[in-house]
Parts: C-alpha cells; structure tokens; sequence
C-alpha cells in the first residue's frame, strides 16, 4: 500500500466515508472545519448524506434521528461545540444509538483559543452530559490512527450500540502525516433491528427512548447499560506501552503530548535514564488494570503525567490505577502551549530525583 | 335501530366532549355510574335515534367509541 | 538524521505549499514526515507559518521551537522565527521581499530573488520551486530527483505543459546556492 | 352492520394518558387516521417532543423517536434526509417548538426539510404543570406569570405558523383546531394535504393545530373548549396561512 | 426563630432573595419548576428581575450577561438542563464571573425519569464544558441547608467570580421540611469594578471575556485560574462526619443518601456496628485531605459509598482521597429508585464481614 | 483648521483586526459615532458576537462582553433587563444571528427586548474560512457548499428582517449597506434611529448591514462591494422592513 | 417515637393538604417533620400521595417503604399501600369513596366517611379535616389542641368564619374512631 | 487649499475603498509605496482640489484618515 500524505481532519473524514458512514451533521468550528468541508463535497460522492446544521445542538440530534434510524451517522466539533452536545450526547447514550463524535479539541475554558487543548478529557470520558453513562473514547496519536480509528469507532457503536468519541487535538486535526489505507477486520455486527425506520411489514413498532418514567424501570434500564459499559471495558481497552519492560520514570499521556513523549525518551534513554511511555488509547475504558500492574512493578520509581490541560484531567485516571503505590508528578499547560520535548526531560529527571 | 354506539366503559374519562356533537343530543353523561377510573362515563340515551354520524366517536380524546351502521 | 523546518510568510504567499512540497518528498524518499501548520482566524496581514519534519525516525513532535533550517518569505518572520534557529542552522531569505539580513553570525544565510527568477523563468507562480531548489541543493536532504519527480506527478495530464516551468525554476533556485 | 368508526389501526390498544378533555388524544387520532388512509403507516417514522406529548410512541403504531426537547425537527431532519422517500412526521407542543425548540423549526423550515409537523398549541406548558409558553396569551394566567402575562415582560404571544410562512422552503401552514367536527375534519383535510405535499417532496409542511390543556388552564373541558374558540382563535386566525400552489394572503 | 414549613425548591428562591439575588433567569422543568414560579411573583416584589428565557442556553447566557454587569444572577434547572448549560457554565469559569446556578438533580441518562437522582455528579464536579475549569459544588443535604447555603454559594462566587453550583436531588427540592431564617454571616466581599456596566466616567472600558488568542496568554489565564481554585480548595472546602470517632465502617454519601444513612447508621449501631457518616458538603472542592485521613485511622476497617447513580459518580473522589488504604464498596441506584436504610445496613455488614 | 472627520472617540486606537476592505470596521464606526453623537457612549454596554467582529470589545470605548456563539441577544437581555435605562447594542454576524443564534434572536425580538442589534450579513462565516451560512446566496461558493449552495441541499437563504419584523415585539427593522458615502449616511441613520427608539423604550430594534467580506468571498474588496450590490441587495432589499410608528409595507 | 405515613388519593383530592397539616401540626409540637410528595407528569386519574414523618428525632429518610399508617382517599391507593403497611400499623380508608375493606389482619382499619361528615357540618371541602380528626384520635400522636390551634390560625381574618366549620369537621373525624 | 486629508499610512491595508469615493477622484493608491504591513498605502494625489467632503474618512474600514478644513 502505498503511503499518502494526509491532513488529520481530510483523513477522518475520508477514514468515515470508507468506513459506510452514511451522513454527517455537522456546523464549522475551527480547529475541524476541514471535516464538514470534507464531507460536503466527498459523502454525497458515496450516496451518503451531508447537512450543515444550525448548531451543534442540532448537529448532535439529527445524529440521533438518523442512528435512531439505523444509519451509521456522525458529527464532529471542537471543544465549546462539544459542550453544546452534551445533552444529546446523553441522550444518545440513554437510548443505546450506535452514533460517532469527534472532538477536535482546543483551548479552554470558554472561548478560549483555538489552539491545541486537552481540557475535555473529563468531559470526554465523565460524560458532560446528566445520568451515568459512557462514551468509549479512541484518542489517536498521529494520522494513521485517526484513519485506523475510524472504522473502529463505527464498528464499537454498532456493536455495543453506544456513542463513541474519537478525541484528537487541533495539531492532530491540523497536521498532515503520511498514512497507509489499511484494511481494518471487520466485525461481526448484529443487526439494526431495532431502529425506527419503518415498519415495512414488521409485528411491532420500533422505539427509540431514553425515557423511563417508572423508577424501577429507569433503575433496570441503568443496570442494563452498567452490564454493557463493563463488557465493552473488558473487550475494548488499549493502551501501548514504550519501553516500559526496565522503565524506572514513566510518562503517561495520550494524543499530541504522546509522541511528543517518544522524542522525550530517546533522550532520557541517551542520558541514561530509563524512561519509559504509557499511552492510554481508549480514554474510556482505561486501561485502569495494566497501568496498575506497572506501577505494582518494582523497577518502575515514578511516573509522570503529561497533559495539555492546566492542572491535569487524566491524572485522575492515572492515580485511580496506580492507586498510591508510586508517586505521580504532572507536567502540562493549557490553552495552546504544548508541552516541549525540554519540559519534558527536566520534569521526568526531576520526578525522578524526587524519589531518590 | 339503524346505528350502534358501542363505548369502551372502563376507559371513558367522562370529558363530556362527545356530549356536545351529538346532533340527536342523545349522548349523556351516566352520572349514576363510575367507572374504575373514577368518572362518571358517557353513553347514549336513546339509541334509536343514532343516525351512525360517528360524530361521537370522532371527537373522543380517548377513542373510546366505536360506531356501527346496517 | 532529522530536519525540522519552519516557513513562514504573509498567508498566500505560498510557503504552507513549499511546507507540502517538502513533506511530500520526503515521505517519497521515505522518510518520516510531519506537516502542521499555524492556524488562527482570518487576518490578512498577518503571517502564516507552517512547520515541516523530515526525519528517518518516527516523528515525536511536529512542532518545535528550535527549526534546523527557517526559510522566510517576509519580513516579519525573519524577525519573528530567526533567534529560534538551531545553532549553525540555516535561514533561506526571499530576497526579493525581505530587505532585512540575517544578524546571526552562526547562521548560514541564503538570499533567494525567488519571484525575480520565476518572473525570468516565464511564470511569478513557480517562485516556491525556486526556493524549493534552494533547500534542497543547501541542505542535500532529498534528492533533485525526487522533486523532479514529484513535480511531473503534480502536473500529470493535462497540466503536463508546466512540468518544464516548474523545473526549471527548481533547477534555478538549486542553482541559487551553488 | 358495518364499522362506520372504530379506533384507528394507526393508534395502539394503549390508554392514553391525557386528561380528559384535552385535545392531544383528537389530535394523534387524526394523525393516526390520515396516515392510514394515505397508505403511509408501515412506512411512517414519528417523532415526539418532550411536553404532554411525549409517551405518543406508545400510541401511534408506526416506527417512533423520542426527541430530546425542541430538538423533534433535527432528529426529523436526520430521518427524513435518509431516508427521502418514507413519511416523517414530527408532533410538537408550543413549548417544545416555539420556545426552546426555535431555532431547529425556523432551520427545517428554512431548508425546506421534507417531513409534516403537527404543532399542537395549547398556550401553556402542560406537561411541567401550567408555566407560560411562547403562545400564552396577553393577560393568560400561568404558574410563571401568575397574574397574567404581560407585555411588558413577556412580549406579544408569539405566531408561529405566519413567522414560519416568511421562510421559502415552508410550503404549506395552515392553523386548525379540534373543538367540534366540523374543524375536526377541517384539522384531518390539512394533515393529509400536508402528508401529500410531503410525499409530493414540495418542502416543509406545517399545521399548527389550537389545542386545550383543561388541567393547567383550570377549566372544565367544556370551558376550555368554549375559551380556546372564544380567545385563542381570536389571536391566533383559523385557516391556511400559507400555501405554494395557492398563494393566500 | 420560628420554624417555618418551606418547599425545597420555594426554600431555595426565597433563599436566594434574602440573599441579594438580583435577578433570576429560568426555563420551566421537573422536579424544579417551583423555583422559576416563586421567583416570577416574588423576586420582582424586591426590585429583581425575572425572565423566563426560551431556553437552558438562553437562562445560561442571560445569567452571564447580567452577573458580567455586575448583578448576582442565578438560574436553576433539572439534570437534561443543566446539560444545555455546559457551555455557558464553562463561558463564565472562563470569564471569571460570579453565579449561581442551581441543579435539582433527576435520574438519567437522557430524558430518563424525573425522580430524584445523582447522576450529574460528574459534570458538576468536572466540568461538562470544555477546557480547565472548576465549579464550586454545595451539597444540601435537607431544606435548611439549601436554604443556608444560598447566600454562601453567592458570596462565595462573588468573592472568588466563579460559578458556583447548588446541587440537590429532586426529593430535597420537593419535600417540606422545618427551617429557620438563619442570620449568616456576611463575607467582606471585593467591589466589583471590573463589571461591563456602562463607564460612566470611568477612565477605561471594562470587557467580559473567555477569549485568549493568544496561546502563552490563555495559558497563563489558566494559571491564574488554577491558583485560585487552589485558593478555594484551601479556604472553602466543608464537610461532615458523624459517629466516625470509633467507626469500623464509614458511609460516603450526600445529600438524600447521606440523610437515609443517619438512619441506618442508628440501626447499624443499635445492631453492635460502629458505623459512622462522612458526608461532603463541597462535592468541589472535595474534602479529600479530611477523608484521607479518616482512612489511615486504625478503627477504619472499610467505606461504604452510597449514591443515587447506578454505578457511582462520587466514588472516584473517594477512592482519590482513600488511595487504597482501605476497601470500598458501592451500593447506589439510579433513576429514581432511592437507596433504602435496609439496604445500607447490609452492605454494610457485608462490607465489614468482607475485611474481616 | 477644524477637524472635519477622524477617528471616532467611541472607537479605541487599537488596529482593526479584519482583512483589508473587511466592512466590519465600516460598521463599527457608524455604531461608535452614534453612540457618542447620541451621549451614549459612557452609558453604553455593546456585546460581541463569535466570528470575525469576535475582538469588537478592543475597538469599542464602552463597556463590552463578549458573548458565546449566537447566544448575544440574550446576553443582552441579562444586560438591560437589569441595566433598563442604559443602552445596550448587541453586534452579530449572520452565522452567529441567523444560524446558532435564531432562537435567541427570534425571542429577544418577541419579548421586545429594548436593546439594538446590529446584524452583520455578508452571506458567509468569515471567521472560519468562508462556510455556508443561512443567508448564503443560491449559487453562492463557500467551503461547504463547493459548487455553490442549492435550495436541494440548503433552502433559500434567510430574510431576517423581514422574518423578525412578523413579530410584534420588533418595533424596528431596517435593512441598510455600507458600500458608498450614501449608503454610509443611511446606515448610519438607521443605526441612531434604532438607538432613539431603544432608549425611547419602544422595543427591539434591529439593523441588518449587508457587508462584504472579500477574503472568503475571494475578490477584492471593490469587486466585493460591487458583488454585495449586485447579488446581495437583489435577494435583500434595502430599506426600511419594519417602523411601528409608520408602517412599511 | 416516629410516625411514617403515606397519604394516597387522586389528584385534587387533598391528601397532599392532609399531609401538609399534619406536618406544620408536628411541628408546632417541636417534633422534627418531613412531608414529601410523589410528582410526575400531569395524568388525571392517576394517583398523588405524600410521605410524612413525624419524629422526635431528626429524620433520616423523607420516604419509606413501610408506613406505620396510611390514609387511603382511594381504592387504588388502598391496593397498592395496604401491602407495605409496617405490622401493626393502622389504615384510614375513605369509605366514601373506597367500597374495598383492608385485608390483611394485622392492621387496625378505620373506614371514615369524610364527605358524608363534611356534607353534614355544612360544606364538602373539610373532609380533610375529619380525616385529620381521625388520625389525631387513633395516633394520639399530636395534641388535638395543637390542630385547633392551626385551624385558628389558617384562618386568621377575613376567612375566620371557617374556622368553626373546620374545628367542627376535626372534631367529628376524631369522634370517628373512639 | 482649504482642506487637509492625512493618513496614518502604516495602518492603511491598501483596499482602495476610499477611492472609489472621493468627488475629486483625487484620492489614489500609491504603488511605489509599500507600508510595513506590506500593503501599498492610499493617498491624495492633489490636496489642492480636496474640498473637505471627508468621503474618503467615512469609508475607510480602518479610520485611518483625517480630513480638516480652515
Ligand atoms: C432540556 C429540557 N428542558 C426542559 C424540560 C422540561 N419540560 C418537559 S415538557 C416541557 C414543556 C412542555 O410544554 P409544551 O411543549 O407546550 O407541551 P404540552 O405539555 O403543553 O403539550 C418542559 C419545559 C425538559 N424535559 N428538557
Ligand atoms: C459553539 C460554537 N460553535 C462554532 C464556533 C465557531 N465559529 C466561530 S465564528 C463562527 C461563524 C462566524 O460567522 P458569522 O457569524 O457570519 O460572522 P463573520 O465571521 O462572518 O463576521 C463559527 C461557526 C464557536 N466559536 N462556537
Ligand atoms: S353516532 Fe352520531 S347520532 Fe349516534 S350517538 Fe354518536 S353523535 Fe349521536
Ligand atoms: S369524549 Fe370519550 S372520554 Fe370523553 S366523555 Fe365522551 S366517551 Fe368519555
Ligand atoms: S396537562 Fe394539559 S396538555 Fe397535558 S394532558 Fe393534561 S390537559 Fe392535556
Ligand atoms: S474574513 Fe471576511 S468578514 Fe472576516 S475580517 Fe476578513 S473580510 Fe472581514
Ligand atoms: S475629503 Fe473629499 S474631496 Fe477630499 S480627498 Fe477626501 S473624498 Fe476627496
Ligand atoms: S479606505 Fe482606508 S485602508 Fe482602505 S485604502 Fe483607503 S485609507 Fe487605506
Ligand atoms: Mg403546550
Ligand atoms: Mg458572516
């Protein structure tokens, strides 16, 4: 296959289409206007459906109703536009829609700036909207992860019937990177039997509901999607590990900040520091076990989190699994200023001094 | 007899709505029952002046009314 | 082996394109590749930069502070990006447009009349293939060949007429630093 | 002896939980009967709003979508765009669509969407108990404006069928009501017509339907029906207000 | 004082009034539609401002406007609500504006039911919008807390100018309960002259603003943000703990759960079992610090966290502030279904019988 | 020597962010000049929108928030609800008005809301590179619409004047443009009228300014104006849609 | 001493108002009390019912599954309360209403016919303060002085003319069950 | 002259607005200038004929033109 060099939004858009996406809803917000530019001149190419929304509220709720109707359906925003998704986000969760929402994601709070952020994260995989529920979120690294994840991403929702977030930052959806059109195996995926596009002949009529009024039922519905959210964590968790097997400091980030990270290694491994790389790849569900057993490791010190958020959102996740047994120091800024190769190693260095 | 009136009882919430299509004026409130919801259901008076308009039926909130005709 | 490039110019001057060039070559050679681009809202006047990395490992960040090479279009990134250069690093001038010199002595300093060698050539929209020429002769990190190449594949079809334009100024602005 | 009416096979065997009186039950039956009687129920996809309305999927039979509140014509506008050639339909209360839900009409409106909404205006947010709509009247007493709504607070109630008919891609508005048979069959005429536009892919058809909410209006039925006849057809003018083929005035 | 009877939701208005709120914007939903209908009659009596907005976005932005020209200014609403307030939430973290903003918690995900639940306690303490930013988070557990913690919850956005959130669930908003107009005490509060309110002769322009453009600047602003939520971390973070002087088993919870647990907790120790209480009352800040401590207490033997969430929101918190000291156990559920006192009097005994 | 025309006090002396020929500055020193020819400025709270007038509150010498997208009208409403005798001006382009923002708009102008808007329309999201918007002309290129935009696809484009001055509460509604000196002075007429009517209490008033905005529109600036005539002010007449006092047809 | 009691009828009936006296009358003796009410969407037909506690100690839950009375207005109430009454506990049916008698043996029903003792004092709206009266007598839980007290004050000016009515009605709903 | 037109050149983006406007046709682009944001700055070609009507001024986006009159 050969390789080809792709802007990370162009890719995800041309990613979904190969991967059936049959329409997308959508409404411009810099840094992933290229994804509805894309998709407005390529989907209709494939007989799939393109319509810029009023809004991202609409966006997200025209989602709704063409999942609710069995389509592969997806939208995709930056952070604020995020936000005002939330609540059909939850609803999508609520009503078990197989649906695919990308986050290109900026600075915050607010308006913020439109540079690179990873202050979402909570929202992300907390689920910003009301009600327990989860997203599973797929965070790439470079452009051919994008472009692999995509289908994936389709595949999870159809298969669990839940959303699923592909996080990336701006630099992410900004940048171009030489990617190969790989074949992803498909899954073997249950029919939509379910969805509300008619009867055509069927016994019954089909629904599509995230209300339960009677508590009983709400309660069940709610244990119901518990037992699901727990398979998809026992079937559905990645990370990569990178240089881990002798680590004494290792780096947990994900995204941009991730294969900043690799630069970072080579270097602490070329001044003699066993410095090793966890990257989760699905946020949620987060690979709260193997991050756990290699803390439990006697060679690992330390660890450091690299986030592009002011204080640190997936630290959270991170003490949560290392759970006290090692020390967790953070490096990161928001709201565009990316964390430096430099940073980096003084920071790791330093952690590592800590527990000396 | 020429029409039927036949009413779904048990579900009438006694709205009194089809009381007032009635061109015959022979659909009245039964104030003498309560059905298990509690309100006082409709019925007709006089079922041999129905002329089978449906009126009754097709103003019900609740459909509960069905309309026959030889 | 590692490049890290940034280019930097008043937007439309086409240096995202030369940005592009570079990425597409590189991963012709294969090599490792990023492209990223600054990005903001609409601002005539401002600049727009982007940044290029050529590398034979896996690519970590592709943004950096510190560029092995800058090439500068206008002014204001002369004066913006020049103090971040590498140490013995090299900075391409449009000279054409930039007055300015580079001040740092520990700089190799190329000073390309691109638009004036497009404009000779018989086009004044080649001039990013003359400062491409340049980069690639300064720095030998591709090979002519390979932008030669690329440059057929770019005008394939129809287009086939400005495939000898285009060279030519490659070969032109290569000519610029020998 | 012949069935001359009997419950539609568009409606299930289900209660309805409205009160009594209140006109959402005449309402979804005249849905529910045009949708039969244009061969479009097997093929039909409902949408629901969040308001009084909101259990109308156990009702209808037809294929139904909840919709998140205001949101019914988005979710419509997912179904319809994929699916061009089924009935969609969406059935709105005024809170629902003209209050939190503007945006989302006036854009389906605007882009001429293809699918039928049923806006079913009872002046008042029923469901939530009594609060002011959009469409409550000047001087209508609500829970949020208590003795009555005022100008000066609230604006004039608002017309949304003549606001949406400003826009080219809503080709057919008419306002109707449901308080005796002859409108009956007047609201039953314009949901079909609009089915039939719809299906003709004309552009966005829209019929408001004046409704009562007995409870929150404290009235008996009969009272309600009297003061929705009385007040609110007197605001809100009975009649097509817009339709492509025929201009009307 | 007299005991008065007051409503929840009434309690919360008339709470708010007393307590300067100057003007109210609202949109009608269950289980707190009382607030928006007592302000409409009586905030406008004490000269405030009522409006009923077209929506929860719209509320939201009101609220920001009028607290940017320098008004106490609150909205309230229910969980699908507050989910359409995300972004406007984040906004006015971003702008540094004071506000209250209250959330009568129902069961989710989606429409779900509009019985009590607590489900939204991720997005209240995380932030459901976008970027880094923090709420301030009460947590009434009965009428005269709700009705206490009003005036704090302005003044403590006025002092710091950030959102602050009253969470409750649906049954403290519905039920009645005794209460006092307590006199508390006033906080000496900084003038707000950085409010948009017209120059009048002022010698520059005020501006209300969460755009930062640049990067380096938004990342600083993030700093400065940080540091005050630092600040408020230290000085603001309230708590409860009840019998937990000798406990073996300590229940997490707050509001309605933590009320069901004094009951429990009686029988608990009419049964022999040291049982004891420790119920944040700042969801956010949490009072990690206090809890951690309590863990590390030799007569702790394990936690109990109850919640009215089907697998646990706050239980994160608590396994951040416990880092595994000591063993927790989980008993909640979701959508309206209340967790009963016999149910926490055995999850508890189990939770014991499984350490020892 | 006498000053006969510079820079207006209501106007800082930071460079104006927008692309050469961009109307927006245009625009801005029309509101500015009004705001102090009418002895507003000191009272005055403007409200930007999200798009390219997004950095308004640095040009603007009196107070400024800075609004979420589309949400300024209500932003606003916070503003003079609680500031009643105060002017307050809300400035939004036609993505952030037409599109996100329409039921904001939509119900600030039905409750009457007594604050002015300034409508931006130049047909097109200028800040995020040139996308579709609402008021988007038929045929018109913009980056998600590539072969210019369909009524199939997108609807005709939306008349905002003429949609908000079906409501009552809108008591002015003028539709001006900048492209020439007589044009200016109209505008800017428009503009202090709206102000007089605001502070007179009347109810919500409303300018749309057609605007160019060349760099999305990919001509220069004075093609750009040429275009706005041409195109623009075919599809969007000029003039005034709306005055309660004289009522326009 | 803790009082948990379910007060269940339709919508409109008044077993919400019944509730809300008998708490502010918990109160007025010092005891500690919660009142909190079933709510959903508007459904005539449906049924309303209140949760009371009235408690000398603080109360832990608002709502319970196993009262130690219930007030039914309706049958439907009855059927679906009778079951979780605590043993031992007490029933008040509405036996105007309710034709159903209380099934289980352990419980002590009073059948009170309120509108026919409402009617009977001059005026049907005061069924609810012979329920009231009925609850006071068989609970001895709160002073009969103390709802009087109430009904005083409830009443206080204009409308006090009721306030014998209501006395009257209270005290005939207690006559009920000695 | 009985009128001064000046510039504040370095802000002028060169977009040729102001001269489309002057009744004089006086006000002119001046190409062998190129102001430091790189646009060629606008000008008045015969301050002579300038009668003061601050056309120019008004449609200049960026304010940056002065008009005064004795
Ligand atoms: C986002 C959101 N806000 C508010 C509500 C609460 N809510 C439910 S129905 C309703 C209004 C119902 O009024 P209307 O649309 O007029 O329908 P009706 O009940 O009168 O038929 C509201 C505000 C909600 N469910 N979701
Ligand atoms: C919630 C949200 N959605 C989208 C955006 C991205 N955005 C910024 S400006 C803009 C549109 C600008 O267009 P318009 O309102 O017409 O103003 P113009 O730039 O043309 O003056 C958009 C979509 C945002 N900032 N926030
Ligand atoms: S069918 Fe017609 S005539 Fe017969 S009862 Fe009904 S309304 Fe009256
Ligand atoms: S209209 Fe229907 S529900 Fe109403 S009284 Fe008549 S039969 Fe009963
Ligand atoms: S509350 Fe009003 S709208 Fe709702 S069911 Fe009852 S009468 Fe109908
Ligand atoms: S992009 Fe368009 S609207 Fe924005 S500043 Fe440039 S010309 Fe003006
Ligand atoms: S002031 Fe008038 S006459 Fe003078 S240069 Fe300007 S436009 Fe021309
Ligand atoms: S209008 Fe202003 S910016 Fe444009 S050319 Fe003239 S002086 Fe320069
Ligand atoms: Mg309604
Ligand atoms: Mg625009």
């Amino acid at each position: 296959m050969a390789k080809e060099l792709w802007k990370g939004n162009e890719a995800i858009a041309e990613a979904a289409i190969r991967a059936g996406c049959d329409c997308f809803f959508g409404y411009p917000i810099t840094p992933q206007s290229e994804v509805p530019e894309y998709m407005s001149v390529h989907l209709p190419e494939h007989g799939g459906v393109f319509v810029q929304a009023e809004s991202e509220v609409a966006a997200i709720n025209m989602v709704y109703g063409a999942a609710g109707a069995g389509m592969r359906a997806m939208t995709s925003s930056s952070s604020p536009g995020i936000s005002l998704k939330q609540e059909g986000i939850t609803y999508i969760a609520g009503a078990e829609l197989p649906a695919v929402i990308v986050n290109c994601m900026r600075g915050g709070p607010g308006l913020g700036t439109i540079q690179p952020g990873q202050g979402d994260y909570f929202q992300a995989t907390r689920g910003g909207g009301n009600g327990d529920y989860r997203t599973v979120v797929l965070s790439p690294s470079n452009v051919q992860e994008t472009v692999d994840f995509m289908q994936e991403a389709f595949d999870i929702a159809d298969q669990y019937r839940n959303p699923v977030m592909v996080v990336c930052d701006g630099l992410i959806g900004q940048m171009m990177e030489p990617i190969e059109w790989r074949e992803i195996p498909k899954r073997n995926l249950p029919p939509k039997d379910w969805a509300a596009n008619g009867r055509k002949g069927r016994d019954h009529h089909n629904v599509i509901n995230s209300l339960y009024m009677d508590p009983e039922v709400c309660d069940a519905h709610n244990r119901h999607l518990d037992e699901k959210y727990a398979e998809i964590a026992k079937n559905e968790v990645r990370w990569e590990e990178v240089q881990c097997e002798d680590a004494e400091i290792v780096i947990t980030a994900y995204g941009t900040p991730a294969r900043i990270a690799l630069t970072a290694l080579d270097a602490l491994r070329a001044d003699g520091i066993k410095a090793g790389l966890f990257r989760p790849i699905t946020l949620w569900p987060f690979p709260e076990k193997a991050l756990h057993e290699l803390a439990a490791k006697e060679h690992v010190k330390a660890f450091l989190d690299v986030e592009m958020s002011s204080s640190g959102q997936m630290i959270d996740d991170v003490r949560l699994a290392v759970e006290g047994q090692k020390p967790i120091s953070y490096l990161g800024h928001a709201g565009g200023v990316m964390p430096t190769v430099e940073e980096m190693i003084e920071s790791a260095k330093k952690a590592l001094k800590e527990v000396q | 007899m020429s029409a039927k009136v036949t009413f779904n009882s048990d579900r009438c919430k006694g709205c009194e709505l089809c009381t007032t299509v009635c061109p015959k004026h022979i659909v009245i409130i039964d104030r003498e029952t309560i059905n298990r919801k509690g309100y006082h259901p409709a019925t007709v008076s006089d079922m041999e002046q129905c002329i089978g308009c449906a009126s009754c039926a097709k103003i019900c909130p609740d459909s509960i009314i069905t309309v026959e005709k030889f | 082996m590692k490049k890290e490039i940034i280019i930097s110019g008043f937007g439309g001057q086409g240096g995202l394109a030369i940005g592009k060039n570079l990425a597409e070559a590189g991963m012709a050679e294969g090599l490792n590749v990023t492209w990223a681009p600054s990005y903001g809202p609409e601002m005539r006047g401002g600049t727009a930069n982007c940044s290029v990395v050529l590398s034979d490992k896996p690519v970590g960040s592709p943004v950096f502070a510190h560029p092995t090479e800058l090439i500068a279009l206008n002014e204001p990134s002369l004066a913006k990006f020049e103090a971040g250069v590498l140490p013995g690093g090299i900075v391409f001038v449009n000279s054409d447009v930039v007055t300015d010199k580079v001040q740092r002595p520990d700089l190799t300093a190329y000073y390309v009349p691109c638009s004036q060698i497009a404009e000779e050539v018989g086009n004044s929209k080649v001039s990013n293939m003359v400062m491409l020429g340049a980069y690639v002769a300064a720095t030998g990190i591709l090979k002519p060949e390979t932008i030669e190449k690329m440059i057929e594949e770019m005008f394939a079809g129809p287009k086939a007429k400005f495939i000898p334009l285009n060279i030519e100024a490659f070969r032109r602005g290569m000519a610029c630093v020998q | 002896m012949a069935i001359v009416y009997q419950k539609s096979a568009g409606l299930t065997d289900a209660e309805l939980h409205y009160c009594p009186g209140c006109h959402h039950g005449i309402i979804h039956k005249l849905v529910a009967e045009s949708l039969v009687e244009l061969g479009l129920l097997d093929d039909a996809i409902g949408v629901c709003p969040v308001g009084c309305s909101v259990f109308a999927y156990n009702y209808f039979t037809c294929d139904m979508q909840e919709a998140a509140h205001g949101r019914a014509p988005a979710v419509a506008t997912g179904i319809k765009r994929t699916h061009p050639n089924q009935a969609v339909f969406t059935y709105q209360g005024d809170g629902d669509l003209a209050s939190i839900g503007a945006a989302e009409i006036v854009h389906a409106a605007m882009r001429g969407e293809k699918f039928t909404t049923i806006f079913v205006n009872n002046a008042i947010y029923g469901m939530t108990g009594g609060q002011m709509a959009p469409t409550t009247l000047i001087g209508q007493r609500a829970t949020t404006c208590q003795s009555g709504r005022t100008v000066e607070q609230a604006g004039m109630p608002i017309r949304m069928a003549e606001m949406l008919s400003t826009l080219d891609g809503c080709v057919y508005a008419e306002r109707v009501c449901v308080t005796d048979i002859a409108n009956i069959n007047k609201a039953k005429r314009a949901i079909k017509k609009a089915f039939e536009k719809q299906m003709n892919r004309e552009g966005f058809t829209f019929i408001e339907v004046l409704s009562t909410c007995p409870t929150n209006w404290g009235m008996t039925p009969l009272k309600a029906n009297q003061w929705l006849k009385e007040n609110m057809a007197a605001y809100y003018p009975l009649g097509v207000i817009k339709d492509s083929s025929v201009e009307v005035k």
